[in-house]
């Protein structure tokens, strides 16, 4: 056995990289589904520019859809688009952009006709009101000829979306080109132009495959990197912190970038802490719609049928009486049984499974026992194992379900992140266009000119899911494109020289370099922390004093104060972050986004005097919604070269009347 | 739930410098050791148990095993994946055994329409390149 | 670089061990203030008799007091033993061993005044009432002379306890002679005698510094193993695990072997989840007692001060209203602040400091402040450091205070343990008197024959600390003396075969050795669990059923019922533990050692169908306490051949009056 | 807060098979490199912190640096032990330096008074040794 102070990792990371410099019209950073859409779309409108999309992962199976969904969340089909904005609305308490919310839902079924032609497998149901698999379901022909899907809810349909991800990043691959894709670079930081600090210039990155910086200059950005995981303690400490339920490998990327390069976050406040499958996190959504099972508490009570729940949903009228109860809402009373020592609370499968059963025969019994592993083993396969460890048949043995720790995003049922343009329609109030420098709106466009986000990216704008985010890169894709036309004579300078961009970049790598040979084990140095610690640092202080759920999601104008502090500390400490090969400098600048993204998240909190998602979050000192000061969006930015955070409040206004 | 290499049944991708393991793993976990030839999980706390190194090991040398902190020891899913289905052997602890089949695509690899031909027309309209080829229009909605 | 499947350790695991057999009069199993003190006095009694004292780690610093301590809590001096009942009484809830914390206050000071003359450095009182250090106290002479120790609360005296351990081990060698003592040997199971399986006849063991087992067959054997810890999640889950507040080398194997004896433990579901400085647990009691700090909630009221937390104290009475307020209370009035999301409860420092420094002069202000680095730099080094890091000097800056993660213990605050006789007086009434085979009665001895136990292992007795233990010891070594006088003719006889035993003990090397070539990474193996894999899933179930910190210490019937499915999968999964070193073989059992204990205490907390200790635990399904069902002891054997545990009531006696 | 060796100050105490730091941690975290002649913590997230291998590592080799779950970086304290006293070195974050000295013992290391010759009379007492000789006698409580 040798020492164990020598660096781990099969790809050392050297002192000194390569660099790489390159100049694109249209830089797309990330690969997921909305960067997909970007992809898809961009070429047709970009005619000779240069584009490149840069995904720190394998297109492929990059980002939340890696490992397949079993459901398109968001499918207008015969609704109307003003419903849908109703919906969002409602289930988000009220403030969102609609107008946003209203241009998404004239796209995003444009998109699910794509994937279907594509090969993604869609429910149908048949002539007899059964349901067919996306395999059988071909016999009825396609969604965009009128074929019906599978709804569970209103806006649900059913999928076999095992390779969901590998079919959308097929043709996002083919309509782009291989040429203009970096798979497994890491894009740290975005970078200003030098002659106009309102703009963007470029973005700088890392290969996690070589020792490599790169160097991008473009005229448009799109920032779509998803979401922010890993930010809070999660329910298991152990090997299973990667059991997260969002993935585990978006950092939040998307948030701190924007942010320091001089975006508008808005609404950070916002998170998501779905109630899952404890553990394994596996969906609930089809058991709830599609299976019609009931969650309850230790007493064997539907406690969310009761008088009192009813009762205490009075209380956030208008949204918490409509028809749907509002995603926090639902927690909201869990934790309520759960605080009062009346959990587990147990999604009653046993008696669903036997109630759907009692009208129908046994291979139809049969092929409802197979969508019910379906939903898991498309999109949660560690929870199909984890009934498997359990002996847990759902038709015998129901399970527990719980919130998880909180995440960020934007595109699920959260609605954190970017302040962007809405489209230049006549309908859309002026305050939500972003006027560019040259006078004009671009749909998407960020408070930063030329930078541009969507999916998990965009504000105030929930439930896109994975249909709606790769629209909305659709949308942006164009939009991004009439930006360069309109600033053709437009070029991209970086302030900072080559060589500052890799002492940013390649920090890490030096202060290792410098100090590892100090001791004897290569993690325990005083001159260095590793990003695994951090990260720890990091999920204690918000678990603690941030609402996680080490207080049932409960914070404080002193709890938030005392974290503020930590934050900043954490901050500092993080010019002592330590990487000893390309994977632990991924690390190191992931630790990094996560901290920003976490940190506007619990500033956004600590602004927003009232407590507007019960059931996500509470604060102690403003336990109540307050719609006489706070029914309007918070906006926050940071500069850079001050540390200084500026918040303040954005007026809402309602465009879509109530049905 | 971290995924685990069996050391006999992999081969390194055949010492191709871009394994495919390596080649998937969103989360940039696995890695060959090029002495031995063999992959291995480097950060198996960091698993999201998404099995797609799992599905695209051509040995199906990959496969997982229940986070330590709340499986109980025992069981194992493995997916088998074809070129139109994937076919899921489920063992329980107890020894149950449940064999799923479900469709994965319904077109070949690599045919994925990506209308390279398609040019959009008008960019200064807010319909997508596909949208505009099927003549939509959009809608305005009935404002408060 | 090789593949990550090596073993780690630099003393690797062997197939097959050594075995070395050993038979010996009195075995003493553990190295600490109760070992320590039986140590001292076997001796003095034991003639000719062989005795062996085998320690898990090095006497010098093993156990509770390894890193020192500040203050000696248990120093009875000028007052009766009867108000030691009482305090302890109080302290506890009303049931408790009255004949054993009688006992022990009539000899403790004894044992502080042993201390004092091989050189513990303790506090005086100058004459003119000022604090002396250890040192300069000297002057005054020795507390067996009457010299006054500086009190802090009514029964604790400061001392400079940095060696504490080592001047304690140093007598208790030189008492016992190198050669009947074995370091670095970890105890496994205890065995039972092959004639008669109530009585003691050995123990089995191994060496983590060679592959060797040891077998000791003895007549009388104590069990000193300390409490019990890192049994539930601690608050700090990455590097910070090893930060407990009790020693993290503790596992419970006191209360384990005992109960997998045969032996009857009682009030095992009393715990301590003491009140500690926030994350670095360093000891509160010299700033409540000799500082006179107070704790404040985040809106800076003394809350425990409140009218609200007198009349919530009145619910406790007679407990809740005594001069002192019990532990249990004091942490449920903080928990109460915490959970209204009133936290951060503050030790106000600064203003403690100021008040005392109003009559001091610059000198005797430099001695407080050290005094006040001392309480920590004596016995939790680590809360120095964080107070470093945070640039805390405590007149300057207040500190954040909050309860631990639940330990198990008998000697401290807390009284779970062995249910042992009481001493053969003849106002210990008879149901506290255990009847050996023979039908004579032997202090300290648990309900089989001829196995002794003492300090963190006596139930029913706390508050005992550092200086009881040792006595405690001492009563227990004579005991033991006199149990062998009187068995002279027994012969222990084990059953097992020496095979039998080196394959239990050296299983989870064989599971290593059979599998590990299976996978190219040694920690993640189907065929076999790591023992750090399975503490985090005990942590994790203990956490969020047991009544951890997840649910602020609250369970319930149904959260035990998943409970106890989940401890039995656990014990079923302990087959396929694996260790590829000695240090992880350690582990391997350890684990398994803390399984049972924690077992045994949700087992009892399910049983006793009150709350009877608010603030420590609660059950929400019967919160209150109730007297007329429950004013007893509880207490559990294990039957270990069926599986099987049994608990039952036993009677309560009070014997001494209130005051 | 884990315990660290410095690798150039570790001299693997001069290659005696029991090391100092080997021989006290009461976790047995500390472990020799045979081929190294240098120490290492093999578990720090089980380390206690207690500074038992820091005090009695005779090249001061050891020191600690805080848990990284909780403590900020910069810090450091570290204890020089005497025969009669401790020194401690307190470092701030912020640089401010406190140093406190504390007794350790009153008398010779190794010269604590075992009694060796000290033997018992009645077994049969409640007394322990040294209350027996110093003449004690037990009280017997006033009961209910
Ligand atoms: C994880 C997950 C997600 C969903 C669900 C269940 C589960 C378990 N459910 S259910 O709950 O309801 O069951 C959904 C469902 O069934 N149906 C549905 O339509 N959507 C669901 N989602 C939501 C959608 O997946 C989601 O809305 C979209 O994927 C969001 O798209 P986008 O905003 O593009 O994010 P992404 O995660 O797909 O992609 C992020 C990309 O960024 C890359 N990246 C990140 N940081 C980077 C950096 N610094 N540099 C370079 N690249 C860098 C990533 O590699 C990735 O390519
Ligand atoms: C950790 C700690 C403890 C205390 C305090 C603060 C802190 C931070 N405080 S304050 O909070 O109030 O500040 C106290 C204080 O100031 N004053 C005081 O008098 N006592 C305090 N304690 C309590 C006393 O220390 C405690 O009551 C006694 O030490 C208990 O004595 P004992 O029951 O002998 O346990 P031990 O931990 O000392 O020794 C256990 C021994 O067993 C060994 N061992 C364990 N398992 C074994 C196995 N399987 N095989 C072989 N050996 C195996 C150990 O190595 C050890 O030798
Ligand atoms: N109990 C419920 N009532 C209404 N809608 C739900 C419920 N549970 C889940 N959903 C919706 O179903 C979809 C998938 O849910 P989930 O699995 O929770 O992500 C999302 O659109 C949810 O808003
Ligand atoms: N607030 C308090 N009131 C009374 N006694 C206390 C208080 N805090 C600690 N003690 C006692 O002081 C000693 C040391 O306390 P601790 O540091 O909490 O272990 C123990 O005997 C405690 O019971
Ligand atoms: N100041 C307090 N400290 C601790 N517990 C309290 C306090 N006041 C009330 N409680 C307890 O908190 C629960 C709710 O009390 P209340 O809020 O008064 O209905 C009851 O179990 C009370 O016994
Ligand atoms: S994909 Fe399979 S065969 Fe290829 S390197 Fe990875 S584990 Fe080995
Ligand atoms: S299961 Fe997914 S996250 Fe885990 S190693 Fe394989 S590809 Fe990576
Ligand atoms: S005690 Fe010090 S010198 Fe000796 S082996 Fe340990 S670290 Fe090295
Ligand atoms: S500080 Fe204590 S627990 Fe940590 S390695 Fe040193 S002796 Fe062991
Ligand atoms: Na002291």
């Amino acid at each position: 056995m040798a020492l164990p102070n020598k660096p781990l990792g099969e790809l050392k990371a050297v002192r000194d990289p390569e660099v790489e410099e390159r100049e694109v019209d249209i830089l797309i950073v990330g690969g997921g589904m909305a960067a997909c859409g970007t992809a898809f779309e961009i070429k047709k409108w970009s005619g000779d520019k240069k584009v490149l999309l840069v995904d720190k992962a394998a297109m492929d199976r990059s980002g939340a859809v890696a490992q397949g969904l079993s459901a398109i969340n968001t499918y207008i089909g015969e609704n109307a688009p003003e419903d849908y904005v109703r919906m969002v609305r409602n289930d988000l308490m009220g403030i969102v952009r609609e107008d946003l919310i209203f241009d998404l839902g004239c796209h995003v079924d444009d998109s699910v006709h794509l994937f279907e032609e594509w090969g993604l497998p869609i429910w149908k149901k048949s002539e007899d009101g059964k349901n067919m698999d996306g395999k059988k379901g071909l016999a009825m022909g396609s969604l965009k000829k009128g074929a019906k899907p599978v709804r569970t809810g209103k806006w649900q349909i059913m999928i076999n979306g095992e390779s969901y991800k590998r079919v959308v990043a097929e043709a996002a691959k083919l309509a782009l080109g291989e040429d203009n894709i970096l798979e497994r670079v890491f894009i740290v930081e975005l970078l200003n132009d030098a002659n106009d600090p309102g703009r963007i210039a470029g973005a700088v990155g890392f290969s996690v495959r070589e020792n490599k910086v790169y160097i991008i200059k473009a005229k448009a950005i799109m920032v779509a990197c998803g979401g922010a995981v890993n930010i809070y303690q999660p329910r298991s400490v152990g090997e299973g912190k990667g059991r997260a339920w969002y993935p585990v490998w978006n950092s939040g990327s998307t948030y701190t970038m924007a942010l320091r390069a001089g975006a508008e976050l808005s609404m950070m406040e916002n998170r998501f802490t779905p109630a899952r499958f404890k553990d394994g996190y596996g969906p609930v959504g089809a058991w709830f719609l599609l299976f019609k099972a009931k969650a309850l508490n230790g007493l064997g009570e539907n406690f969310a049928a009761s008088d009192a729940a009813k009762a205490e949903l009075q209380n956030y009228a208008p949204y918490g009486t409509a028809a749907i109860t509002p995603t926090c809402l639902r927690n909201h009373l869990m934790l309520f049984e759960m605080k009062a020592g009346r959990g587990p609370i147990i999604m009653d499968t046993v008696t669903a499974l036997a109630e759907l059963g009692k009208t129908m025969d046994k291979k139809e019994l049969k092929h409802l026992e197979s969508e019910a592993w379906e939903d898991f083993l498309d999109m949660t396969c560690g929870q199909a194992n984890l009934w498997c460890a359990q002996n847990c048949e759902p038709e015998k043995k129901n399970s527990e379900v719980m919130p998880t720790e909180p995440y960020l995003l934007g595109s699920h049922s959260g609605c954190c992140g970017i302040w962007t343009s809405g489209p230049d329609y006549d309908w859309v109030p002026d305050s939500y266009k972003i006027k560019a420098k040259n006078g004009k709106v671009y749909n998407r466009m960020t408070t930063v000119d030329g930078l541009f986000t969507s999916g998990d990216g965009v504000a105030c704008s929930g439930h896109k899911f994975s249909s709606g985010s790769h629209a909305e890169g659709r949308i942006a894709a164009k939009e991004m494109v009439k930006y360069v036309r309109d600033n053709a004579d437009f070029t991209p300078t970086i302030k900072e020289t080559k060589d500052e961009l890799v002492d940013m970049v390649y920090k890490p790598v030096r202060v290792f370099l410098d100090s590892c040979d100090y001791t004897t084990a290569i993690d325990i140095n005083p001159n260095y922390i590793k990003p695994n610690g951090m990260m720890y640092r990091l999920m204690k202080a918000t678990h603690e004093y941030g609402a996680g759920t080490a207080t049932y999601y409960m914070t404080s104008e002193k709890n938030l104060e005392v974290l503020m502090d930590l934050f900043e500390m954490m901050r500092e400490d993080c010019e002592k972050l330590a990487a000893g090969d390309l994977h632990e400098l991924m690390r190191c600048w992931e630790i990094y986004h996560r901290i920003y993204t976490v940190e506007a998240h619990c500033r956004h909190i600590q602004f927003r005097k009232e407590t507007r998602y019960p059931g996500f979050y509470y604060n102690a000192d403003h336990p109540g919604q307050d719609d006489a000061n706070w029914f309007c969006f918070t906006n926050s930015t940071y500069d850079k070269a001050a540390n200084q955070w500026n918040l303040k409040k954005v007026d809402y206004h309602k465009i879509i009347p109530d049905a | 739930m971290p995924s685990f290499v069996i050391a006999e049944k992999c081969d390194g991708c055949k010492g191709g410098d871009k394994t495919a393991c390596m080649y998937i793993c969103p989360n940039d976990l696995m890695v060959l050791d090029a002495n031995a030839m063999k992959a291995y999980n480097q950060e198996p706390d960091q698993c999201w148990e998404c099995f797609s190194c799992v599905k695209i090991c051509p040995t199906q040398a990959i496969e997982v095993r229940g986070y330590a902190d709340f499986v109980p020891l025992g069981s194992s899913i493995m997916p088998m994946m074809g070129t139109e289905d994937v076919m899921w052997t489920c063992k329980f602890r107890n020894g149950t055994v449940k064999r799923f089949k479900f469709p994965i695509r319904t077109t070949d690899e690599g045919t994925a329409n990506a209308y390279k031909d398609l040019q959009g027309k008008d960019l200064d309209s807010g319909l997508l390149s596909t949208e505009e080829a099927d003549g939509r229009t959009l809608p305005t909605p009935k404002t408060v």
